[in-house]
């Protein structure tokens, strides 16, 4: 597909980005930036400006152009030290979405903000907490007198932190895109927290009258799609730095911590036990390089399914095996939330479980493989 | 105080059973039901007012010390109703530790000083073992206490002291002889929270809850007749306390919740009727079913007065394990709402899918992590050599 | 159900039992016994003179009238250093089959040689693979001309060895239990053997006549279920005695093979190993005294059921766990046929897959008992 | 003999693929398909003609030693190729191992009188590393080789050899220096089998089949110039096959084949079709498609050059480990057939359920037991302290 040339292209350009990513995580990132749970417009700013926004904009929206492999160091970069920003969120969900509806000029202009870091976006698009099918309750009605919005939307991040939803409605049977004001009329919000902290809500939409130019699309089921697969293989990238996080601590504590007169790495069962984190560890980082190279040469909506399935399936699970042991192995200390460590868990339990499970993730894949496979 | 003692263990178990029964159905608040994590002692107090005003309050105390005298089978009702009301516990180390360890060794003074103020709720006790830099190591424990003339003066630092911002006073381990090898010259002691010079300050943990805190001693004076036991004997002592609490945090109770929790989130859920789930739910089944088994093993060893062995480590470890796999399955099968803090709304109600999680996390770790409790199976059960 | 004096008498009568199989387990078994495939008649007598065929039987056919619960100790006693005789497939099983069906003239014959050591039998209930429902497909026919069995029935202990065989038929939408000899014509045997080297076989029933006589049970449903669960504990405990056997040996080993300077046993990753395979051993032994208990105890078919399933589900599992951690601990000397390790790990893959595995036992457990549970 | 050498690497994928599937399918022996244990060279003996005929005996050997030279792209679908056919190995030591050895580290001499037999099959390779007391510690073995003149004299026992009795010539590890520290005064030692004083007795295995052997030394007199590398320096040259050989134990074969079978199983026993067994099914196709990625991690890193390092031993652990899971779940849904020996008859065609399993067992032990190399991954990889 692509020829020696534009490879080394790309790769050194993927250093460039994990190179400035990685001095920035450094400089701005750490757990005790995390542990506050509000959202810095600072640093939203400094991440745009790193083009973390724009990676994955066309050239014409004033992006990178980028796809979802040059994307998944980055994330890992920033997940590593934690990130209290929903950049997946936010920025990979929404801006695929955006990017996908953009022939319109509301979509222009908000990806124009977004690119700018100016705009902080939440997309309701689930309505159960399962890892649901296309059926989507919210209704778009129109007619002579214009448009309403009804429904409920859960899981939206970062709740009433958004400057404004992307939500997916049932037009007459296809899947509309609107844009709405999280302050607009009839729009209620029922702000909770994720694990980690983070700004979450249910939103529901009562009669939400939309301005004809806030509907970016009218069919965007594909697009929708294919947006929630992107943010699933950039959800599981993030969690990798997570794993490299959390062994990196733990590793640390294991060969400092004493007990009994010895280092408790120098204990045989937690040297096996570490051994298997490691091998966790490894599996998360080729699963994720192969689902993304599998998702950008994909030919079917199929392929794409499978490959960003079998990333998350692998990354939810191996993120919690690795961050559980890590909460053993510091001991008590582990378990108070004055120990960076619990973050790590936090917020691992927080993406691990959003956009679908490990369970959900095996399942789906179950369903797009098994029947070539059993 | 004066509580009409009856006969409970010449009553048959169901006439018993209903008795308790009805008793927790009377008394307890309704509010307090089916507590996902530990309670405070303010919330708790109308609770054990009642319980101690029925003399319900020390139902494994023989009836001469003012308990329930219940006998192991009638006890095993006792706590089988308790779990089915969802009744929580209330600050209960007075209870279950120091208590029957005071009954066990305690001076004649101290038993008469003591034990009717912890039935009565007005001293509510916390534990002072662990400290920052002997956690599993306990007897590496630094924290001295050195004599002078009719008082110890204690210095040092305890750490996870479960609820000691609620305690009036704390029973505790005390290096009194710094020259003797390690599990040597450790004595236990008792010890008024509000002697001057003493610190507590709560941590918070991962689930949000205050539930340890850190407990700082400087020149605290103890009056030396507060230790239990001869000095420098304290391991011995806080040894019988040890075996007791394995049985104590092995008890099939947090996983049996937790297995009843996960079936209530399974028809939340609608999983009740997926294959996947109810095959994971028929192991867990069986696993929380052994551990009972094995609890009753254990229990059955204590009431023929035998005493329990290294091997009790092993219910320890699969009580909490079991207990830990129950959590994750709650998490999984939660779905999106795995990543929610607090309750989340299913359409047939509100559901923590969290907390049983987090409560399952330190459960492997406090009382002997289960890696000291596999060394003990491992070196004093198996007789494997050390390394 | 029972005063404290008939319990002292019954624990005291188990002990006399049990100390009477544990003298002859240590003069008569040992894995070198095990070795050759073939049962010994001389032992099988041996085992009957010390009152394990009758053990089940009601006093009136010479029998103990002793319950599930007595038999337990003395398998287990019996398992430990292997037993090569097929006593629960031809004594536990066939046993309690002839005493359900008792009041026959055949029946009581065959009883009779069974409890004097003189009968090996097969039972031939099975029809495929699976731990299957109630249908059977093996008929027995009746008409003028007399009865015909025709049918197949696979994995019936122990094969061709067998001097008859018990086997279950649908006659006329009942079962009927009918004895068969191996040699009768139209009784074709695919001979086979079991993991452990033991004789088992497919037999297949091309027509055969059965005499009037040999017609055990016109509607043995029932009593064949009962049977089933009775031999499904009596194999658990079986496996309970082979869990124990493999614990002993492996600890010795760790505690005495030197490697790296070192008795592996001083290793901790091997240490915490052991200390879970213990803890199998430990669940499994509380696992089958209850489920003994609550057979005694049952009250309903399915009560009976769910405790028999409760026992093989673990049992099965744990043995399985306990005996492939066992060859692992060896390392390469446990993978040869010269170990007598490998002799527990081919006796508990056939008895854990035999009337049922860990996973079928789980599955019927959660049919019977889950819409209460969940 | 002459063999048409083809540039192989210069094909396309696709084209090289076909080349390949159709050799295979013209020339390899039917009933020799996917066989479920290793086969003995009296077997393999006409497959092995085939290929060295062809001059396709040593895919990934230098064209200019014999080899096929193909680069590790075309050397991957070579493999897969193969695997898809259900080919099965040849007595393979010579070729992946002592070939490779002595293109990299042998004289020329050695070279040219050992690869040439090694390519037309007239000599088989066996490995003489293990011992009975030093098994996973191969560092203690004590088999000596004394030099007496131009000869070594060999005195000792090896085990654990792979079918030592097809084996014409052994590559083996010997002690020449016994004051020298453990890990020095090895040397590596070429023997041809027929000098006096060799006896090989094969050792069954659980699976009843004759896998390996031990091999015994008596007064055994072996050319000076058989030693490869310097002498007391073996260790070295053992280590290079060593990681060499964790990558070779790690290859996905062994898993992708049993996870074939698994589902060739679940069809008949119409498990395909159970949302539990999918369910896990799936996770293990997930766990093989990983390995493989690793797996080609490593190659990649072979392929450019890079020398593998101790991190290697992970695809030892996950390779062995996701067959032995693999081997488990055939048992598990072959039912009542898993209690059998050999095929049992299912309605669809016959199975043997235990072979995988079997199969499984040792895997984890040899080419250093699964413990060691989490003893690697931990101290050398992770740099946690030493006990």
């Amino acid at each position: 597909m692509t020829n020696n040339n534009d490879n080394a292209e790309r790769r050194a350009q993927q250093q460039l980005i994990t190179d400035a990513v990685t001095a920035f995580a450094r400089r701005e990132l750490s757990p005790a930036a995390m542990r506050p749970g509000t959202i810095s417009r600072k640093r939203w700013q400094g991440l745009a400006e790193l083009g973390l926004m724009a990676m994955l904009l066309p050239d014409e929206a004033g992006g990178l152009g980028l796809k979802i492999g040059d994307l998944v160091p980055a994330l890992e970069a920033l997940g590593k030290p934690l990130l209290r920003e929903p950049l997946v969120a936010s920025s990979v969900l929404a801006g695929s979405l955006l990017v996908g509806v953009a022939r319109n000029a509301k979509a222009a202009d908000l990806l124009e903000q977004l690119a700018a870091g100016a705009l902080l976006a939440g997309v309701a698009w689930q309505e159960t907490y399962r890892l649901e099918g296309d059926h989507i309750k919210t209704t778009l009605a129109s007619d002579a007198h214009g448009h309403v919005l009804s429904g409920r939307k859960v899981l939206v991040v970062p709740g009433s932190e958004a400057d404004g939803l992307l939500v997916s409605a049932n037009a007459d049977g296809k899947t509309a895109l609107v844009w709405v004001s999280v302050d607009a009329e009839g729009v209620r919000a029922e702000n909770g927290r994720t694990a980690d902290g983070g700004a979450v809500a249910t939103f529901h939409f009562d009669n939400v009258k939309i301005d004809a130019a806030d509907i970016l699309s009218t069919d965007a089921a594909d697009v929708l799609a294919q947006s929630l697969q992107v943010a699933t293989i950039a959800a599981s990238a993030e969690l990798l730095g997570l794993i490299r996080g959390a062994m990196d601590i733990t590793m640390d504590y294991l060969r400092t911590r004493k007990q009994f007169n010895k280092t408790i790495g120098s204990f045989q069962s937690l040297q096996h036990r570490a051994a298997d984190l490691f091998i966790q560890q490894e599996l998360s980082a080729v699963a994720i390089s192969r689902a993304a190279a599998d998702f950008e040469a994909a030919a079917t909506a199929q392929e794409r399914a499978t490959a960003a399935s079998r990333a998350k399936a692998r990354l939810s699970s191996a993120a919690l095996i690795v961050t559980k042991e890590a909460i053993q192995m510091h001991g008590g200390i582990g378990y108070t939330d004055e120990h960076d460590i619990g973050l790590y868990l936090k917020r691992t339990l927080t993406l691990s479980a959003w956009l679908g499970n490990a369970a959900e993730h095996r399942a789906r894949f179950a369903e797009l493989t098994m029947d070539e496979a059993a | 105080m004066t509580v009409e003692h009856q006969n409970w263990n010449a009553m048959s178990d169901d006439a018993f059973r209903a008795l308790v029964r009805n008793f927790f159905a009377t008394h307890y608040p309704e509010h307090l039901r089916y507590s996902p994590s530990r309670r405070r002692l303010s919330e708790m107090r109308g609770w054990y007012d009642t319980l101690s005003e029925h003399g319900w309050i020390a139902p494994a105390w023989p009836a001469e010390y003012g308990g329930m005298g219940l006998d192991p089978g009638k006890l095993v009702i006792f706590i089988e109703e308790q779990e089915a009301h969802g009744v929580a516990r209330v600050p209960d180390h007075g209870i279950i530790m120091v208590g029957p360890l005071l009954i066990q060794q305690g001076s004649p003074e101290q038993k008469k000083r003591y034990l009717p103020k912890i039935l009565t709720g007005e001293e509510i006790w916390c534990q002072g073992y662990s400290e920052p830099n002997a956690g599993s190591d306990l007897a590496s424990l630094r924290t001295e206490a050195v004599l002078d003339g009719d008082h110890f003066v204690v210095n040092g630092q305890k750490t996870w002291s479960t609820l000691a911002q609620d305690g009036t006073h704390m029973f505790m381990l005390v290096r009194t002889n710094k020259e003797a090898r390690k599990q040597e010259g450790i004595s236990f002691l008792l010890v008024d929270m509000k002697t001057p010079g003493i610190t507590v300050r709560p941590m918070r943990t991962l689930s949000g809850h205050e539930e340890f805190c850190e407990v700082f001693f400087d020149d605290v004076r103890v009056p030396k007749e507060n230790i239990v036991g001869e000095i420098d004997k304290g391991w011995g002592v806080a040894k019988a306390l040890l075996s007791f609490e394995r049985l104590f945090l092995g008890s099939p109770k947090l996983a049996q919740s937790a297995l009843a929790r996960l079936a209530t989130l399974s028809v939340l859920t609608g999983r009740d009727r997926d294959p996947i789930f109810r095959d994971r739910f028929a192991a867990l089944q069986m696993d929380v079913d052994d551990l009972n088994g094995l609890y009753r093993r254990f229990t059955a060893q204590v009431r023929d007065g035998e005493r329990l062995g290294p091997d009790v480590s092993i219910l320890k470890i699969w009580g909490t394990e079991t207990f830990s796999r129950i959590g994750d399955l709650i998490v999984e099968i939660a779905g999106g709402a795995g990543m929610m803090d607090g309750p989340s709304a299913f359409d047939g109600g509100n559901f923590d899918t969290l907390s049983t999680f987090y409560n399952a996390r330190p459960s492997t770790i406090y009382g002997g992590t289960n890696e000291i409790q596999r060394n003990i199976i491992s070196g004093n059960v198996l007789n494997l050599p050390s390394a």
